[in-house]
């Protein structure tokens, strides 16, 4: 079955943490037009926060390049892909793992696609090292009848 | 981050802000690593109450925290982590070492 | 004197009116990395809602394309353009003018333009028909000692 | 948006949403025009107790209820307008032709 798109926004921002509130309350003001649930609401948020950080903090890590974000909304669900032309993941499997981190000596915690991969129902990650990193992730927001 | 002592118990108590992501979190750690250098304090309690978003770099300061209060013979306890906060928790397994407490401290200041 | 760029983002959605919440949040929430009063950001909003409202009822009365925004933050200002690749505007003067307006039919009152220019520090609008608009805007956001 | 009839009074009093933007007046119009057709009031008031934001949607709204209600002889007033929004309707000069009310009126209602 073919899913019909209803609307599609695209951003991209400087790597510069300041912007990871922006980006999240930016997608989550968007995929509030599907009527989602403060639950799925926040579950959005903590997701885009996550990958918008990793843009951040590991595809940038001494400079400040760009990161890109797309969200598309189905009838009842929304798919967000946030990317960047960073350094790139070497083992994605590894990467997905809890607790893995390349980044300890920052307090990261290695939690980041462990959470994506919670909150969402679909978690994709694509990478090539030197050309960067691109994560999918889909949400099924649920029609409440009120 | 409001930060309080309650220097007869040698308890260090922070309340974090609004937004615990990675931005946020590095400015309270730094604050908070100095408290606890200087203070030298036998507990540390977080306090959750303000949080309104946390992602994993909630989890990350937690850690860092424990680690460094641990390190001295210090103890590291969370008060007022909501149910959203608590799942985030979890899935880091991190609350097998480290205790949440309920009771309101209150009763028990003295600043 | 040349003003240092601080940070920077993009953004591009469909020209459909229920993006015009969207587009005005996420404006609101880049503009508030400057601490801008929240009479400066109710200001930004309004201003940001009218720009994107036109883009979406003027220069694609009849289809759906593509409103781009892009804002640039620097220390003590945020510019803000929005633009989009529709109609255009014949007479830009005569478009500013407050209570002009060339669809009394849809209820518009005329006062976009009148309004930015209030709101706003300073209000550029660039436009050639058949190929698009631009409009630029500038705010001020004065430092609160606190 | 919540509308409200005062029946003995031949009063309607339509309860603006919280945003008036473009895409939300067009459902409020809509709506607004269905009432006022169907009771024929003669005094019509807009109620934007509830309004946080508006841009000049909001006043294409005002002015098109305006025409409506007058073409049938009847009043438009506003209600619980706030400075931001009145410093929109004082621009397209409207403050002039329709009347801001203040009074509360829940002493005179008899729905
Ligand atoms: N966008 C990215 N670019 C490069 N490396 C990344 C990116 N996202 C994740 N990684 C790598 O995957 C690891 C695991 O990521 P994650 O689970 O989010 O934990 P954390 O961010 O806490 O390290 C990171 O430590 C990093 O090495
Ligand atoms: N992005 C745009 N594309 C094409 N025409 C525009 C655009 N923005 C404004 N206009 C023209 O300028 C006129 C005045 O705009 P404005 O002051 O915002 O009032 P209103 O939107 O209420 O008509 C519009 O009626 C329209 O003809």
């Amino acid at each position: 079955m073919i899913k019909s798109k209803k609307n599609e926004m695209k951003m991209e921002f400087d790597s510069k943490s300041n912007n990871e509130a922006f980006a999240r309350i930016s997608v989550a003001a968007f995929a509030s037009q599907l009527d989602p649930t403060i639950e799925e609401i926040a579950d959005i948020k903590t997701s885009v926060s996550e990958a918008v950080t990793n843009s951040i903090i590991h595809a940038y890590p001494n400079r400040t390049g760009l990161v890109k974000i797309r969200a598309i909304l189905y009838e009842d669900e929304v798919e967000i892909e946030v990317s960047d032309n960073g350094e790139g993941i070497e083992n994605i499997d590894e990467a997905k793992e809890p607790l893995f981190t390349t980044k300890c000596n920052l307090e990261r915690s290695g939690m980041g696609f462990t959470i994506m991969e919670n909150f969402m129902d679909n978690l994709k990650v694509e990478s090539i090292v030197g050309l960067g990193t691109k994560v999918t992730m889909t949400k099924k927001i649920k029609k409440v009848h009120n | 981050m409001n930060v309080k002592h309650f220097i007869e118990d040698k308890i260090l108590l922070f309340e974090m802000t609004e937004e615990l992501d990675h931005h946020n979190t590095e400015k309270i750690r730094d604050r908070a690593d100095y408290e606890i250098q200087r203070f030298m304090p036998k507990r540390v309690i977080m306090d959750f109450f303000r949080v309104k978003f946390m992602d994993s770099a909630g989890i990350g300061l937690v850690i860092g925290r424990y680690k460094q209060v641990s390190a001295m013979g210090g103890r590291l306890e969370l008060l007022n982590v909501s149910d959203k906060i608590k799942k985030i928790f979890e899935m880091a397994g991190i609350l097998k070492i480290i205790p949440i407490i309920d009771v309101s401290l209150e009763s028990q200041r003295k600043e």
